[in-house]
């Protein structure tokens, strides 16, 4: 990339299944105060805000009105892009690569615990040919899941093995909704939800708000400590209708990540990546999203999970996090990924830290089975 | 705050659907898919020339959550970077902002917006009262209707506005619409029939009012290298900027005084090097929810001095002979479907820097303003013109 | 669901969306003092002083907490309204809402924003800009905003 | 903390959004419901430019953009490509559970209607295994005019 967009400061909630207390703006403003606070700048300094949130989810039209005063856009530019965090990232950083603004406040919440997910995870499916079948989100990514696992012979377990590592990963994040010690034998007894999918191999309903600051180049140097540099960032929709594809192989991921590595000059991302954040709502998907990125051959997930490779301190530490099975809520899940992979590259991710990380990998998606992705770069930099 | 961008980026085509109160025969990716066929033919392009789409609508109001995804196939955005930007009603020049940074950034060269809204699949009156603060607003909240009245008492109040200035702005945009193919109503009215139109909420009156609409719009901004190649006359876009506000409605002074105009707008006259918007602009493209508004936002929109906006309005200053021609389109009281309302203000503003106009056309059109409006009575200001 | 014979098909669904909204420890605060006492309260922001109802966490011009309860009185002044004349779809109960009904903007007096409220006077037509207004509370009180019934023109 | 937040109790509206939406298929989607309706069979749209035949049908192809209008008579039989047992309850699905989602790919299409499966013991469930839709006796012009698809023997 020509110019680097920066990313100055981070900071999230906790991650709890009911945050009963805190209506929208109290969430908000929690995390966007504090960002500023944290890293010595006011409101004044933010040119503008770019939002992420849901009307589905927050059960009001223009969700982004719930919370402008708490994101601190009274009078001042603002704009709210409805898909997942990473995608509210690359609009950020578009409109500060424009020229047309210096510094970027990102704000992305969501409560889960409001709404009837499965409701509003059905009226995600068109209302002529897939809605009335009552799909939702778990039983089709369960449709993927099955096919994954039969193309290419991964099992059920290698995906428990998944939900074991992230769930102890995320037992050293203090964010986490949740994080435990459990084996495979426990994954693979809790309860069926959608076969292959059990209780454990799926993310948490949980509440929490993310907050970012992003800047132009110049500022970045000015207000960080260490700024970490958005190097490649890339986005690919695929079709929409379940059938439409083979959900074994994930085409826009493995495009949006071939742009993303050849806008950061990355040509085995194996060995130039230093860690990964990626969006396991379902243990399977971390396979397949690995894959997907090009860390190995199409079917080769199972075996990066056996060897424990992705484990802390193995090769390439993915979700130290403990990812979103360790309870991040849909949206904002994505700006966790890059708060994350950012705060891994700032040194600054106490027990979760991966020693020595300067380049880190942000992957987000949103649609039914991964749709759109949307993969980031970040590292470290002068 | 904000500033031109480093890039030149230009709006080189537009598409729109020709909006009914109701489009029975396509269904929502279809009607999508119509305004983009339309915009592909005005840029003479093909859908493999377009790197990325940004799409929006109110979601709610089709009771659809992922509209980007569904409609893929009709958009043109299969393994393409598309987006969804929803803000309400500034949704289309939230997208058209979107486009002009996605292709100002530098990652894109050729972007293409859509905004959309079927207004007839749902209830148009129950999505708006889910914007509404479901604690402090809903249980008096009748849709945008109520709290435009509300405040239009309090603007006739304070300033002498009358309901007959309102009419003429309804009377100057239905006659308006009857140059533009694409609008929803076309009308040929007296003040007197919109005065003696049905009361919804004191003092507006059905005439007073926006429609409900289905429609779709698209457009096509693109980088200064590809827009001078292709293009004779392209609209370049020289100010872009947003404002929002407090959460509540009775944090704001809505339908009285438009903060959030006055202040984009003092703000993209600066960028663009206009002193005085009513001698410097050629015609602007207000978002006019109700006939009171317009004669506000012209204040707003520094067209003249607060409280003058009915007198504006007598003057015959923004009729189409005027100083400054305000909505030749019809503006938004001639076609509203909501997601595309905004978009639309950007497009005909385009289409009069690009001189496409046909009979709406106003003549020697060298800069355009194009407003939105939604919210939380945010707004958006685009600013073209015919010199980058 | 055919159009008769037509070529054109529906699809139809009600859709019933079900949500617990958190009022948030301001709003929480607001209704307690409401239901309990019959006390309408605006909260200060410590740094311009402005007195928001209703009451949120941050000021938007400050960016600050609100920290400091300000009791706003019952009585305000009308500072727009409208008759809401035309029938409508209310989403909360799936059918149409009663009309007409007066709702509006009251001034209350030390505070920087106006609170939305159903209006009304010994007869609708009554309601000018400007009037005293004074707030009609429930008896039975339940803790939201309908613990105040309307505010009622002081004639 | 503020004193005023000592034993306060927080407060939670519930509300219940309730809107009727009535969503226009448009002609092409219509033709293939209609055509189920009335005469139990299943149509596919093709793409020249593509070669592909796509059910359900649609009237733009995503991949190159052409418009569509050769419609293609498929089978009702058709091979499992994945499925899925639903043990949760949810309020919007169409049969209790334990109930059987599946992505079949019907003879003569190129991509996948997903669907119910029924009529199997789950121990026959597998990718790859043969099915066919069994059609409602009433039939109303939607997507559960086909009750589910079952396999063959």
């Amino acid at each position: 990339m020509a110019d680097r967009v920066g990313i100055v400061g981070v900071c999230q909630t906790k991650y709890e299944p009911r945050k009963i207390f805190d209506s929208y703006p109290e969430m908000v403003f929690e995390v966007s105060s504090k960002v500023l606070e944290e890293n010595g700048l006011t409101i004044g300094d933010m040119d503008q805000i770019v939002s992420n949130s849901q009307d589905f989810w927050d059960g009001r039209t223009i969700s982004n009105r719930t919370v402008s005063e708490a994101c601190g856009s009274t009078l001042k530019a603002e704009s709210k892009v409805a898909m997942d965090g990473t995608f509210a990232v690359f609009y950020a950083a578009m409109r500060l690569l424009s020229g047309c603004y210096d510094s970027c406040l990102l704000v992305s919440h969501c409560k889960m615990s409001e709404g009837s997910p499965h409701l509003i995870n059905n009226a995600m499916f068109d209302p002529l040919y897939q809605r009335i079948l009552g799909f939702d989100e778990l039983s089709t990514c369960a449709l993927q899941a099955k096919r994954y696992m039969y193309k290419y012979g991964i099992t059920a377990e290698q995906c428990a093995q998944v939900a074991v590592k992230n769930l102890r990963n995320g037992k050293r994040n203090p964010y986490a909704h949740r994080g435990m010690d459990v084996t495979v034998e426990q994954v693979m007894s809790s309860r069926m939800l959608a076969n292959p999918i059990k209780e454990l191999d799926a993310y948490p309903v949980t509440d929490g708000a993310c907050a970012l600051i992003l800047a132009t180049e110049e500022k970045a140097k000015k207000w960080a400590r260490t700024p970490v540099w958005i190097s490649g960032i890339a986005s690919r929709l695929d079709s929409f209708y379940l059938g439409d594809r083979d959900l074994a192989e994930v085409v826009s991921l493995e495009l949006a990540a071939r742009k993303a590595y050849r806008m950061a000059g990355i040509t085995n991302p194996r060995e130039e990546i230093d860690l990964v954040e990626l969006s396991d709502y379902y243990s399977y998907q971390e396979l397949l999203w690995l894959e997907g990125m090009g860390f190995c051959q199409r079917g080769g997930g199972g075996k990066m999970i056996e060897q424990e490779m992705t484990a802390m301190g193995g090769d390439l530490p993915v979700n130290p996090s403990g990812g979103i099975l360790s309870g991040n809520p849909v949206t904002v899940a994505g700006a966790v990924r890059v708060a994350e992979a950012a705060l891994q590259i700032m040194g600054q991710a106490g027990q979760r830290q991966v020693e020595g990380a300067k380049r880190a990998l942000a992957q987000g998606h949103c649609g039914p089975c991964g749709q759109g992705q949307c993969v980031i770069v970040l590292e470290k930099g002068v | 705050m904000a500033r031109r961008s480093k890039r030149n980026v230009a709006i080189v085509a537009t598409g729109q659907t020709d909006h009914r109160s109701k489009r029975p025969d396509v269904n929502i990716v279809e009607m999508i898919n119509e305004a983009v066929r339309r915009c592909l033919d005005d840029a003479g392009m093909t859908i493999a020339d377009i790197d990325a789409v940004v799409i929006g609508n109110m979601e709610h109001f089709e009771g659809i959550f992922f509209t980007e995804m569904w409609s893929v196939d009709g958009a043109g955005s299969f393994l393409k970077h598309g987006m969804k930007i929803t803000t309400g009603g500034t949704t289309g020049s939230s997208l058209a902002l979107a486009g002009y940074y996605h292709v100002a950034s530098g990652l894109f060269d050729t972007v293409m917006t859509i905004g959309w809204e079927k207004q007839s699949e749902g209830e148009t009156t129950a999505g708006l009262i889910f914007q509404a603060d479901p604690l402090w607003e809903r249980a008096t909240m009748s849709g945008a209707i109520g709290s435009f009245a509300a405040s239009a008492t309090a603007y006739m109040h304070k300033y002498g506005i009358t309901e007959e200035q309102a009419a003429k702005v309804a009377v100057k945009n239905r006659k308006n619409a009857l140059n533009n193919p694409h609008a929803h109503l076309k009308l040929d009215l007296t003040v007197e029939q919109v005065l003696k139109s049905k009361m919804l909420a004191y003092p507006i009156k059905m005439l007073d009012m926006c429609p409900t609409s289905d429609g779709a719009c698209a457009m096509i901004f693109s980088s200064e290298e590809k827009a001078k190649k292709m293009y004779q006359n392209p609209a370049w876009v020289v100010a872009g900027v947003t404002r929002h506000d407090q959460p509540f409605g009775g944090d704001l002074e809505m339908v009285m005084n438009l903060r959030t105009l006055r202040s984009a707008t003092e703000e993209a006259y600066k960028i663009a090097g206009i002193r005085d918007p009513l001698r410097d602009l050629d015609v602007a493209e207000l978002y006019e929810p109700c006939s009171f508004a317009e004669l506000s936002w012209y204040e707003a929109a520094g067209l003249c001095g607060p409280g003058e906006g009915g007198k504006l309005m007598d003057s015959g200053a923004t009729y189409m002979d005027g100083e400054l021609p305000v909505n030749p389109s019809g503006g938004v009281l001639s076609t509203n479907c909501i997601g595309a309302t905004a978009m639309i203000r950007v497009a005909e503003a385009a289409i009069q820097v690009m001189g496409k106009g046909g009979q709406r056309q106003v003549p020697n059109v060298n800069r355009a303003m194009a407003t939105g409006f939604g919210g939380s009575w945010w707004s958006d200001v685009m600013i073209l013109s015919r010199t980058p | 669901m055919s159009e008769k014979g037509g070529s054109l098909l529906l699809a139809e669904f009600e859709a019933k969306f079900p949500y617990d909204y958190s009022a948030g420890r301001y709003a929480s605060y607001f209704l307690k003092r409401l239901k309990e006492q019959k006390k309408i309260m605006g909260i200060r922001c410590p740094k311009c002083r402005r007195v928001f109802v209703p009451p949120r966490p941050a000021c938007g011009y400050c960016f600050v907490r609100n920290t400091e309860w300000v009791d706003l009185g019952d009585e305000g002044t009308l500072w727009g309204f409208t008759i809401v004349q035309f029938p409508f779809l209310d989403p909360m109960t799936g059918e149409e809402r009663p009309i007409p009904y007066g709702y509006g903007f009251i001034e209350l007096k030390g505070a920087a924003t106006r609170l939305q409220h159903f209006v009304t006077a010994s007869d609708l037509k009554k309601l000018r800009i400007g009037m005293r207004m004074k707030a009609v509370f429930r008896e039975e009180r339940k803790g939201n905003l309908a613990d105040i019934l309307y505010f009622k023109a002081i004639e | 903390m503020d004193d005023w937040l000592e034993g306060l109790e927080p407060i939670v509206e519930h509300q219940d959004l309730k809107v009727p939406y009535r969503y226009s298929m448009g002609a092409t989607t219509s033709q293939f419901f209609i055509a189920i309706r009335d005469q139990k069979r299943i149509l596919g749209i093709k793409c020249r430019q593509c070669n592909m035949v796509f059910v359900p049908p649609r009237s733009t192809c995503g991949r190159c953009f052409a418009p569509l209008k050769e419609w293609v008579e498929v089978s009702d039989k058709g091979t499992l490509q994945t499925y899925t047992i639903v043990h949760y309850p949810t309020p919007v699905q169409p049969v209790p559970p334990p109930l059987i989602y599946g992505i079949i790919k019907l003879d003569g299409a190129d991509t996948g209607l997903a669907h119910l499966i029924s009529e199997t013991d789950y121990e026959r469930l597998r990718v790859g295994l043969r099915v066919q839709a069994v059609f409602k006796e009433e039939r109303a012009g939607n997507m559960l005019d086909i009750l589910y698809f079952k396999p063959l023997p």
